[in-house]
């Protein structure tokens, strides 16, 4: 949090430092209207970390829903289930390590991780800080869980329960927490001003890289590609859900670029919440609008998973950087990642890697967009640094979370039979049809 | 008694119910089904990825009828599904050797 | 927006007033504790903008919901992609032009529009004023998104992708924002003191106006007139996301009426922005049991659509005016736009307007008797001035929107052929059904 | 309220008192400033009661989706009509006596119930307190919304629509209320310091007694249980809306039990809200794994609706204390909560209890058991005093509840005929298929 | 080898299908229909406007039997699917020239 | 003219249609339906209580052919339905006295 925390003072500029002079001048004789102030920045602080962790957290349901669509029906009991239980591991695991590994000492191993211990929480009373450490986990714990989210969706309709819920216990509890730790934990990657805002890198590549890996080590979908590598379309079973998730997701990238900013109890803090919100939205809308135009282009139609795609690249794309650029410089960062969806999607389908939802053009390449793109509003940021960032963490991801994906196939395996596959994974392992009355 | 089977274009059977009853038919049963035929599918784009909806939406109507009334029942299904464009359909003609009506327990014609 | 924060003064009243005057008296010794009130209502202020606006947003998810529940399966992918898309045009369009059209230099212009020019956002250090500029964007492009949205339910299923962006992007771009510089510009129509306080006519009937236009020059839906001119039933395919849009529109609206009480930094603020959450809620209410009632005793059974709708024509009615009703007064607000759908919805069918989802009796019908309704609880309200409002507003926007239907109409063509229109947008133009796997 | 309110400032402990000793003897000089720092209070105090208000508003709609897709396709119009009109019928019932029965002058009634008057609300400006009087009734109306809630699943598929509404008006409205005000209107469990934070007892098992005597005396679905009584399953629709359903409660409950801190002004009221966010969303994570966990030793699977029962029962059971408990606590009272629905729902299937959705282990049982696991962590409760509580409510609302569905039975009739419940209520009662193109 | 065709009430299909496996049916095949027949639709009103609904969700079970089968096969559906009101359904018997298992390759009564 | 109706596995629906287009089938019709047989369902358990899904998914097309075609395309389906497990389904073929081409009214063989 350290540097987030600078960072924010940083933004608050001459109006904050203003301020913090009147403070230390008038301090003895209005130290109650000081305390009062602090008092109410403190409140004001913990209420964005809270509002901005509930909207995160409502994007959990956004991914089952845009997941649960994209599925065909006789997987989508499993989605949901998976989906749910991953957001209950993440919310166990960040308590359990992830956030102590995340934050707690990074500085004293060297800026590499933290300590691996339970997050333990002050009595309210005794609460000190500039915002409530409660709320300050919550609003950590559940961009670690959207991580998870991310991997579900590429590895959908293919990989059992159990194993699946082992991956995510250690992305959440130890992988993710390592990387966040390098950035937010104030590690190396701080201390050579990497810039990553709200996670381009730190939470979307990561979730991108760990389905990557996923998806190659799992395999593609039995009949994804055809006997001569023919790739064959296999449609979401329902698009309402695709189109209820993306719009939850949308709301809730408020809360996920709007809360990082980690302060609301200024007017610096509250215009840059304010011009963060202006900024996401228009680079989605630019998302949304650049895919559908190179989707009528190139193919003479527009597909709306392309549509729904392009605004959540769109809003990846600008995750890494969402205060510095002008609205102008953030439909432009929008726009390329729009772009990308129409462009990547076929081609990663091409090389054969079954991505079931698109996760990995909009999460893991919208996302290094998004974070080599900062040098060009922000100031403070260099493409080398940028590079080296997420080259660091690229490797670290792809190589943990191949050996873990790979232990769990070799032990416990990862796939259903193909029998099971074939007949869907709600009867094998749940038991129970997501639409059992409606015919298929 | 005969079993008549029309396999029509989905947006037909609400005129063909009503010539049908016209005709003097009381009875009839239908189903969705899938056609493949002449009338060749489409392809569709999913995500950049090409794939052929290979089978139509058909409607298939049954309706069991005594042998006298056949042309009778054939005509007023080409009259009303057939729009001369390709995929309008089949009518097929078999027998029935018994029909029973199951709530009477009447045989044959009366049971219709 | 500078009636609106005028407004917003004369709402805090006495307290307000007498704190200022202890602001004056008080401000050179207590200089630091006027300041850092003066920042705490900026944030606070702010906060209402950004939560507000979020909830307005997450009407855009709600109306989509409702429609795509409201139209055949064979258009339930265009019904998606219309309203994702429409939701991008208008955050776009409301930032190129929109905003400073409604609202940047309007007295100039003698009171009828302001600049054609893109919104710029200040640093957030330097952003001056009551609230952040950007906040102050973000809550009013989703009004302005609304307004769109009201229009892509009735002419669904029979106008083609394109052409519908593009009347969209004139609606949001220059059409709404025109008639809304009139009042929330402080145009001709705010000198005049019409009141409308969230927009019954400024949002909801623009909307059903350019739904009504365009509804009457696409033209009905193959088959929903019989050759005799027999009304015929086009039931939705799915009510459960009925239901859930109505939900989502419900919840939106704390927002859209609380959020324009446009502050929430003084005690006045507070208690009005909680007044309006009561009397929304009341009117909403109101309107669900109304429609029932009457639904029950006309037709001896209730229908669950004119359930939903008489929700939202509550919503609708009190939203010229959510503050000054009191509870009584807001169930009878709110119960009328009840029994307006019962009564309308078949009138307007029979008068072979095709409104799919019944936007004209909820939006504009509702809208006017809200706006008409002003003067019933506010003495600052009067009748001649309501009208006055309602009708500039509807001869503006009903030749302005059908000039521009007309113009589509004629060029690039509005309607898919009926050949596509028999076999669902679905297929003709996003090719892509939306429940691919379920037999019709 | 008066107790909630007096709870806040025991926890604001030590911190509070000592500002407010400031306050006292600063405030001749620094009157301006205590005064904005009051002001303030009240705007955050006002500001957590709508937000948790709209929260929980939301979870009206997570209720309904729930139960629709919980139910089979034949009866989903119906459970959609149910409960956007409960919603409706709470919210008009709870102003026009609930509120002021549950608040309103109890002690002057021995502390048994208040006035049976509407609920009036002040002029904004002239609105005293801690809190916008109009905010609190709108969080307070949710609660009772959510008790109705409760009782509609459970009855779901065989329950006339106007002879349940009149049950909700009359729980709303009264039942709910009289002992809503034994406790938090300050009555007599009040002075015996029973404790339930956010209603495990007041709203989960009120809703759940009433649910229990409904399934009783209604009796079970026709073919719920076979002539030799065994029990059969009847599988819900749509799985996708369940698991909707459960997120969006989730997300609701940080409303429910975030916002029974009813105040947000002072550093260690928002660290208590932070805290109970913590606690909750652990407890609930916690009631999905140990769910999942139990269900596949048990089963040999998981069983998604149990996983999502799990999640609900892990937050009925934090709702009765969500501060006090550490994170560790916490997670063990989610647990077993958990645990609960895995044992419990076939119990009471077994019983020939037809609870379709399990809101009886959910709501009533977890609901009991989290009340009685306050002494755990509280040290203000007793054992002694949470049983009594927990038997006063479990005896006043078993009773009162009875009497008001058997008076509907034997006078309008609760059933629909066996012919109508096999058609399904759909037709029968509100003549609209939830799905009427696909096939069944 | 004859094909029993029977349409019935949806609600009646268990009873039926145990009636059958007790009367030594190892096979069947069942389907979705709509019907229309005496039975008459209901007409609902969506939104103010009457529209009828003229089919019925009917099941229609096919069963292939050898001829020695037939009556009993048909009784024991009569015997089931019979609630004595209008709409219960039809029993039609048809000829089967012959009956192969896909999995042996056997024929006729041995395929069943 | 005789009607070749096989019920498949749903999976392989796909192959078998390749089959017959190679064999020179233009045209079929396909539903979906549930079987019972040898084939037996499975017990499922929804909220701790047992409940049998005793009906299987299966595939029905319906072929109408000349005569002389039904060896052929009989073997066509057996060559690609059959998996040798259990429930891959049987062909049934019987006799139609007439089929009719809607779009055109020609007959027969002609009407294929
Ligand atoms: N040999 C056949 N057996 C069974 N059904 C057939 C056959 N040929 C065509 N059909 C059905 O008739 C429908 C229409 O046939 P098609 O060849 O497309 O057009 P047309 O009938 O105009 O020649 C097909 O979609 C299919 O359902
Ligand atoms: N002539 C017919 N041909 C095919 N199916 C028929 C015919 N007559 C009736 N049916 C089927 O039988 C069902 C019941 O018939 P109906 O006339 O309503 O009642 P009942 O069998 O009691 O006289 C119909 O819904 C329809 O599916
Ligand atoms: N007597 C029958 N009449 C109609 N359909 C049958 C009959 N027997 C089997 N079927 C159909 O064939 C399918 C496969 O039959 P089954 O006995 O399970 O396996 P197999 O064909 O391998 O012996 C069944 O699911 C059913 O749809």
């Amino acid at each position: 949090m350290l540097d987030k925390i600078t960072k924010k003072y940083a933004y608050g500029g001459a109006a904050l430092l203003a301020s913090a002079a009147v403070v230390l001048v008038a301090s003895t004789e209005t130290s109650f209207a000081a305390d009062t102030a602090t008092e109410t920045k403190y409140v004001l602080n913990t209420l964005l970390f809270l509002i901005g962790g509930f909207l995160v957290m409502w994007m959990a349901a956004g991914f089952a829903m845009l997941e649960a669509g994209m599925v065909r029906s006789k997987n989508v009991s499993m989605q949901c289930t998976k989906n749910i239980a991953l957001y209950a591991v993440a919310g166990l695991m960040f308590w359990l390590v992830g956030y102590n590994v995340m934050y707690d000492g990074v500085a004293a191993n060297g800026g590499w991780f933290g300590s691996f211990t339970p997050k333990s929480i002050p009595e309210p009373a005794k609460d000190a800080g500039d915002y409530a450490a409660a709320s300050d986990w919550f609003f950590q714990m559940v961009f670690c869980a959207t991580t998870a989210s991310i991997v579900s969706g590429t590895v959908a309709e293919r990989v059992k329960l159990w194993p699946f819920l082992i991956f995510v216990a250690v992305l959440t509890g130890i992988l993710y927490p390592i990387t966040g730790a390098w950035k937010w934990g104030a590690g190396w990657l701080q201390d050579m001003k990497f810039q990553d805002f709200a996670g381009s890198t730190l939470v979307h590549s990561v979730g991108g890289w760990a389905a990557l890996t996923g998806a190659i080590i799992i395999g593609a979908r039995h009949g994804k590609y055809g006997p001569n590598g023919e790739v064959r379309a296999i449609p979401g079973s329902n698009m309402t859900l695709v189109t209820l998730g993306t719009f939850i997701l949308w709301l809730g990238w408020f809360g996920f670029n709007g809360g990082s900013q980690l302060a609301m109890g200024s007017l610096a803090d509250a215009s840059s919440v304010s011009k963060i919100f202006m900024n996401t939205n228009l680079a989605a809308a630019a998302g949304v609008m650049s895919a559908m135009i190179l989707n009528q282009l190139l193919y003479g139609k527009v597909d709306l998973t392309f549509a729904l795609n392009g605004a959540l690249a769109g809003l990846v794309a600008i995750t890494a950087e969402p205060l510095t650029p002008s609205p102008l410089a953030a439909i432009a960062i929008g726009s390329v990642g729009g772009l990308m969806v129409v462009f990547f999607v076929p081609l990663i389908d091409n090389l054969k890697i079954d991505d079931v939802v698109g996760a990995i053009p909009v999460h893991l390449l919208a996302g290094i967009w998004g974070t080599m793109a900062v040098p060009l509003t922000n100031s403070d940021a260099s493409f080398v640094t940028q590079a080296i960032g997420v080259g660091a963490v690229a490797a670290f991801t792809i190589v943990t979370s191949s050996l873990v994906w790979l232990i769990l196939k070799y032990t416990v395996g990862l796939r259903p039979t193909q029998e099971e596959e074939i007949m869907g994974l709600d009867q094998a392992e749940i038991g129970l049809e997501a639409y059992p009355e409606f015919q298929k | 008694m005969k079993m008549i089977t029309a396999i029509i274009k989905p947006f037909k059977l609400d005129e063909v119910r009503e010539a049908l009853t016209e005709a003097g038919i009381d009875g009839m049963t239908v189903s969705e089904v899938k056609g493949y035929g002449r009338q060749k599918g489409h392809t569709e784009i999913y995500r950049g990825a090409e794939y052929a909806v290979n089978f139509l939406p058909k409607i298939k109507i049954e309706i069991a009828v005594t042998a006298d009334m056949v042309d009778k029942v054939v005509d007023a299904i080409i009259g009303t599904a057939k729009t001369g464009q390709i995929g309008d359909g089949k009518v097929f003609v078999s027998n029935i050797e018994s029909t029973i009506r199951i709530r009477t327990e009447e045989k044959d014609a009366e049971a219709l």
